[in-house]
């Protein structure tokens, strides 16, 4: 007879399983100490290290030839800025008209054919886009240049705009958008003022995140706009900017630079941060959705 | 017009899922200003077939559909006719309520409008909004708040808004695709009641799973099995005096 | 009064009402014109993303084309890489990269799941956001002020505290052996593993907290203790998820730069000990794209980066396949 | 739980086609009522015109039982009613059976008024006025008792009953010794008992209607107490 | 659509329910056919003890009234009928009222049975059988025809119905001319003429079953057109 | 023990979800192998009161309880008891089908024993496994295909199938919180069917929003409102003659 078969006796022990249990779950606490500790500490290096050569000087001022103490990042801090904003300007419409595309064609080859060419971009190292850049914007243009890293940033940012914004419009119940049709509303218009709108806080938030990602990107820029010790605006000439000014400093055996490389690598963390923090406050923490 | 007027003619409708046929030479009609039910089993096609009357079915991907559909005596299948336009003059409510999440409850309710690009007057607009409210039985509820979101409103709120949204550019036919399944009893009694009231002024057509339903609110009840049109006929003739065996199976809950 | 004004209205609302559907009549054309107009933007917008990639590939091989023709196979199973002779081989590179990305998941992937687990499961909400707040922004600090942080800070301690440890208990075998410095291929696992932690765990996280409350409720109900819970209904139905989050990280770790290129030592020797310095594809081509010279050594380098590439073009479709492959057997069954 | 008094239901058809059950029953009811007086009357008068005009009524009466019923059956298959409402419509469904049975008992009256006028009349008519008039009274009570959930009143009515089985038997018995004394008026006396026997009858079914509304209020079935106490009372 | 050929309820427990009702009033079918004969034969073989047995037995009658009016009303509020589920449980519900009407109608044989013994035996009875038999299988067929959904049949008792009014009227002439010829006679007379009427009654009870039949089948109310037609023919 | 003996024995059970008091003082007790049905409006507290039963009210953040609840006498709130024992002895189905995905149909039948590692053979574990289906009347159906994954089946198999994982670990009492709110209504009258075959064996409390579904399928009904229970008894004795005002008016539809 069946009846015995999950007698008590049988089973293993109640107190064991509830040891084991418990154990486990302190385990994965232990996990989670141990992976904050680096945030604190990296986070309390930048402030204390940082913080000391960060003054006035830091933000008005050009960088000091070498032996020379004092000096800033002006220009690199400008820099940054002007690469980001003009990638911002090329990959934003793109990416957010391409997620459109992929949201409402879910299921044909050809949109199955780009969202898997989107999600390999992601996937692609960024120091390979900057290769990218410099043989289609470096070398036709004879010279390193904003624009070369701008594009570079820009097609970093493009797969993953167009990924977000196609992921929050699916979000969109597709009711919404029979509703909308259901009340004798053109398809277009249908798009445009029902689904995007109603994705949009998610698509804003995407497309911060990825500047946010792209604001900290060094690789790329290193043979695009390469660097300069001096001011430069101009679309067409090399740029300093925060992350290459930091990784030549802190590559340098000079001290002085090694304290500069401290003080940009706190205000570039506190920009990236910034962005982060902003978009959770906007969102009220739900910045996940985005990735 | 004479009050039981035939609003809708359906002659010989078929409708396809890519292969699948789905509805299978349906031939109905609708009369003005009463409520017509269509129950059956899951699967049936009453779904597809009232979306079939104001040509939403085609929206899916893949579906279509031929036959005739005539609303007023004009084919709403015809060559010349937008299916845009059909869709004003046949609105409709689906199961889950639709509030536009970005909007607010009067914004929602003129959407219709605004989305159009009908220039109205504030004037204008505010009263179309509280007539809509009014005849969804929601404006008492809802007249003080409404800047507030849709959303924000109870989910029996929200199906009412739904049928205001429908009602602000107005139709003459009122389709209803199980609208009180994501809805508790209360919220459904409402719904119920405010059949009641519309049926005074439009054609309403509702599909619902619910016997119970088709039975307490309507005038005339459409059994369907298998994408065909088993019986047609008056609700107390359907539920007490059923014409086909199948129409009986299924009414008393004797299923396969 | 009143009533006759809103009857006006009314009588004007219902003819304007006329109008816009009399123009709905006429304007049938424009409208369709406007959902044509869309949708070839949109399409033009998602070809432009096919172009990039393709152009992509297409402009790394037609840049490394002079040392594709030069070394031909051999570039890839070449340990010499010596710019003054022109001579390039990419497996010390191609082997730093394996290992320290291994290395890295290595140590890694445990601290995340607990992390997960501990987020979705342990902690109450209102601990479990800002916790998961903090995970994120240990991924959102830029690469260069980790490299920055690991030069002057994780290496010297790596140097003088564990180190010497690993070298007291393991220093038999031949990973732990020779002089211990602060640059070098545990030191650029062990800061690559910090930079993926937040990627995989938060992406964990995330799938561990889609877990239904039914399913959890369900083990529950059957008389599970919380880790059987765990086991039994949260792990496997975010199984997928938890691959896809591995392989994520693993693409970071691959393609990861700057860190990697101050902390390894960029040595294109092959050492087994994990004290040596060594070097990645990506720090390679970091350091000295911008100083090489001669053409072959920029071709050369442009392999490299070629090489990236299709490993991140295998590593997605792979990604694809397991997880594709997991769902599949979920929704139809392997019997 | 009287009726009026009680919230509407949510569901405005259900609480109309209720309404129309008790509207239908209450007019029956008066219907019927107005048959026995009138059906007494035309014996008491002699008018074989007013007797014909009753019979032809019944068919109004008949009109009115099919009504009901199908509102009944209407409000089942479309309502499905619980609690007091189902204990209200299946008891609709059986008085307006009862009523229309009454209404038969009023056109048996006129036929056999039709045959009296026939001959001449064999004495004044003093207790089949009086009987009809108490069960004139249990029908109406009865009806009242069944609309206002009133189940005193109900108990009131059953108790009549006997007064009509009392006066009922001294008919009988008065009938029996008119025979004795002059067998030519027995075709008539057997008519007049048959006449006797009708009115009791309508008392019997005024008394149904009285119990099932105790059923319906209590939800308890009492019929087959009362009867059985009856019955006995009778077989004694 | 027979009953008993169609396929199952998907919910058992309300196929148990019905399968109870149909089995509640077949059983109460067959226990007033056998209260109808066996009051007959007490009353033919003048046999007192027989008769107060009828008169017992009377109860079950009622209990089993009560039992399917319960079963009917636990039905309709459990498991909300619909189509011929629902014609079937109201019919059920009046014609276990009819059946109780006709046990209460045998029960009214005895009583008189009982009276008649006291006396000495008018005559031999010899139509006062031959009623009781029609009335008895008038019955039996409206109750098969109402299990087996069978109109034909129920037409037929509706037939029948003629066969025992016109006996009835005969009965009623026979004693008539017994009463005037023997004014001694006129109690028992008028007695048999009660039971004569009884059995009358029960006919016209069968007759209402059958007629609610037809419509639980047809689903048409054809009773009071028949109703017309038969009080039209008594009438003349 | 006698057939209709009180298995489940509640007393002044209150419970909370943070300040929220979800359940005022409900005292009442379940007969072993009898069903009882709890019905009432949305939020009625008929949910709670259920969860209580095999304390997974707790499992929720800041939902806690007390008073008694007696299993055959012993109370699963005291002090001494752990709830992880109490639901093993108290099974549990749900709204939604909860088969865990990735498991075969028969792993998840099998899941409850298995939880812990504990070490059965193949074909104890094969004999439960055919038990537990069968009593959930899904052997049948699915013996052909133990192997393919629980979520291939359709909603009411996989409903079955939670049924069957629930009997697997052999409980004396099955509760079951809307388990058929999900299903379509073929599905839903076999897992009433399957109620009435189950009570043979087992003690059963189903959650019901739907009345009619009590009354088909209850031996016992109680109502409940705002979180108090109004009125327990008979079924048939509460459809057809509630004592309080509040079931006669909710059992009519006579809602707020």
């Amino acid at each position: 007879m069946a009846a015995g078969v999950i007698g008590i006796g049988r089973e293993t022990s109640y107190r064991y399983r509830k040891f084991k249990s418990d154990f486990m779950m302190t385990v994965t606490v232990g996990a989670t100490i141990l992976t904050l500790i680096p945030l604190f500490l990296v986070l309390g290096y930048l402030l204390t290290k940082g913080f000391s050569s960060v003054n006035w000087a830091f933000f008005t001022h050009m960088p000091a030839p070498v032996g020379e103490p004092g000096g800033g990042m002006a220009n690199a801090i400008v820099g940054t800025l002007e690469v980001v904003g003009i990638a911002i300007l090329i990959g934003v419409p793109i990416g957010v008209g391409a997620g459109l595309y992929l949201a409402s064609h879910r299921a044909d080859t050809f949109a199955n054919t780009v969202r898997f060419c989107a999600d390999v971009m992601m996937g692609v190292p960024s120091i390979v886009v900057g290769i990218f850049a410099y043989a289609v914007v470096v070398r036709p243009m004879g010279g390193f240049s904003t624009l070369a890293g701008s594009v570079a940033l820009a097609a970093i940012m493009i797969p993953l705009v167009t990924r977000t914004t196609e992921e929050m419009v699916v979000l969109v119940p597709p009711e919404l958008r029979e509703a909308s049709l259901a009340l004798g509303v053109p398809q277009w218009k249908t798009t445009l003022a029902i689904v995007a709108r109603t994705a949009l806080a998610g698509i804003a938030t995407g497309v911060i995140l990825a500047v946010a990602r792209v604001a900290g990107e060094t690789a790329p820029l290193l043979f695009t706009s390469f660097g300069n010790r001096f001011w430069s605006t101009s679309l067409f000439h090399p740029i300093n900017t925060l992350t290459v000014q930091v990784y030549t400093y802190a590559i340098s055996p000079f001290a002085d630079w090694q304290r500069q490389a401290w003080a940009g690598a706190l205000v570039l963390t506190a920009l990236v941060l910034a962005l982060e923090l902003g978009v959770r406050w906007v969102t009220g923490g739900s910045a996940k959705a985005a990735k | 017009m004479a009050d039981t007027a035939e609003k809708l003619i359906v002659k010989k409708l078929n409708a396809y899922f890519n292969k699948h046929h789905a509805l299978h030479d349906v031939t109905l009609s609708f009369a003005d200003k009463r409520v017509a039910a269509i129950i059956g089993p899951s699967g049936c096609g009453k779904s597809t077939l009232v979306r079939c009357l104001n040509r939403m079915h085609e929206v899916v991907p893949g579906a279509r559909a031929n036959g005739e559909v005539l609303l007023d005596g004009e084919n709403i299948y015809g060559d010349d006719i937008d299916p845009v336009q059909v869709r004003r003059r046949i609105g409709m409510v689906f199961q889950k309520p639709t509030p536009f999440p970005t909007m607010s409850i009067e914004d929602n309710v003129a959407a219709g409008l605004t989305l159009n690009g009908a220039s109205i007057s504030r004037a204008e607009r505010d009263q179309i909004v509280e007539r809509s409210l009014r005849q969804a039985a929601l404006w008492e509820e809802v007249k003080d708040r409404l800047r507030r979101p849709g959303a924000s409103l109870s989910g029996g709120q929200q199906q009412r808004l739904c049928v205001a949204r429908a009602l602000a550019v107005k139709p003459e036919v009122l389709l209803m695709d199980e609208p009180c399944s994501a809805l508790d009893p209360i919220s459904t009694a409402r719904i119920e009641e405010l059949l009641l009231e519309l049926k005074a002024e439009f054609t309403i057509v509702i599909v619902t799973h619910n016997m119970q339903q088709a039975a307490r609110c309507s005038d005339m009840t459409a059994f369907m099995y298998t994408g065909n049109l088993i019986e047609y006929g008056e609700t107390k003739q359907i539920f007490t005096n059923p014409t086909r065996r199948e129409t009986e199976d299924y009414i008393t809950g004797r299923f396969g | 009064m009143r009533e006759a004004r809103l009857a006006d209205l009314e009588s004007s609302v219902a003819e304007k009402l006329a109008v816009v559907k009399r123009e709905r009549a006429t304007h049938a054309g424009a409208r369709l014109f406007g959902d044509r107009v869309f949708n070839i933007t949109t399409f033009l917008l998602a070809l432009l993303i096919l172009v990039l990639l393709l152009g992509l590939a297409i402009a790394l091989i037609y840049d490394s084309l002079p040392a594709i023709k030069q070394f031909g196979f051999s570039f890839v199973i070449s340990r010499e890489w010596d710019p003054v002779s022109d001579e390039y081989g990419a497996l010390p590179f191609i082997y730093g990269t394996f290992v320290s990305s291994m290395l890295a998941l290595l140590i890694a992937v445990p601290l995340s799941l607990g992390v997960a687990l501990c987020l979705s499961e342990m902690a109450p909400d209102w601990l479990s956001m800002r916790l998961g707040f903090l995970v994120d922004l240990l991924a959102a600090i830029p690469s260069v002020v980790y490299g920055l942080w690991a030069i002057f800070v994780m290496g010297p301690w790596l140097r003088d505290h564990v180190e010497p440890l690993l070298q007291f208990g393991l220093g038999w075998t031949p990973f732990f052996t020779g002089p211990k410095i602060a640059v070098g291929m545990l030191s650029a696992a062990v800061i690559l593993a910090i930079m993926i932690i937040p990627y995989i765990s938060s992406v964990c996280t995330d799938v561990f907290r889609v877990v239904p409350h039914f399913q959890r409720e369900a083990a529950l109900a059957l008389g599970a203790t919380k880790w059987e819970t765990v086991k039994t209904a949260v792990i496997p139905y975010g199984f997928t998820g938890v691959i896809g989050a591995v392989i994520l990280g693993l693409g970071r770790a691959l393609g990861e730069t700057i860190a990697v290129a101050m902390i390894i030592g960029n040595s294109s020797e092959i050492s087994l000990s994990l004290f040596h310095p060594s070097a990645t594809l990506a720090s390679v081509i970091a350091n000295e794209f911008a100083e090489a010279t001669s053409d072959l050594h920029v071709a050369a380098l442009v392999e490299l980066g070629f090489v990236l590439l299709v490993l991140g073009i295998v590593l997605n479709v792979v990604a694809r396949a397991l997880v594709l492959g997991v769902s599949a057997r979920r929704f139809e069954g392997g019997d | 739980m009287d009726h009026t008094q009680q919230p509407q239901h949510t569901n405005r058809q259900y609480e109309e086609d209720l309404r129309g059950l008790r509207a239908g029953l209450l007019k029956m009811g008066g219907l019927v009522e107005r048959q026995i007086a009138e059906a007494i009357e035309a014996l008491v008068n002699r008018d074989s015109d007013h007797a014909r005009e009753v019979i032809e009524r019944d068919q109004e009466v008949n009109r009115l039982d099919i009504e009901n019923d199908e509102q009944c059956i209407r409000l089942l298959a479309l309502h499905q009613p619980t609690a007091s409402d189902l204990r209200f419509i299946t008891t609709g469904l059986k008085i307006t059976t009862d009523l229309e049975r009454i209404g038969d008992n009023a056109v048996n009256i006129c036929e056999r008024a039709l045959e009296l006028n026939e001959v001449p009349q064999l004495k004044p008519y003093i207790d089949l006025p009086r009987m009809a008039e108490i069960a004139q009274t249990m029908v109406k009570d009865s009806i009242d008792a069944f609309m206002r959930d009133d189940t005193d009143l109900a108990d009131q009515v059953i108790d009549r009953d006997d007064e009509v089985d009392m006066l009922n038997y001294q008919v009988y018995r008065e009938l029996l010794s008119y025979m004795a004394e002059d067998p030519h008026t027995i075709s008539s006396a057997t008519r007049l008992l048959f006449v006797s026997k009708y009115l009791e009858r309508i008392a019997d079914h005024a008394t149904n209607i009285a119990e099932m509304v105790v059923y319906m209020v209590k939800g308890k079935m009492i019929k087959h107490v009362e009867t059985r106490k009856r019955e006995a009372r009778e077989a004694s």
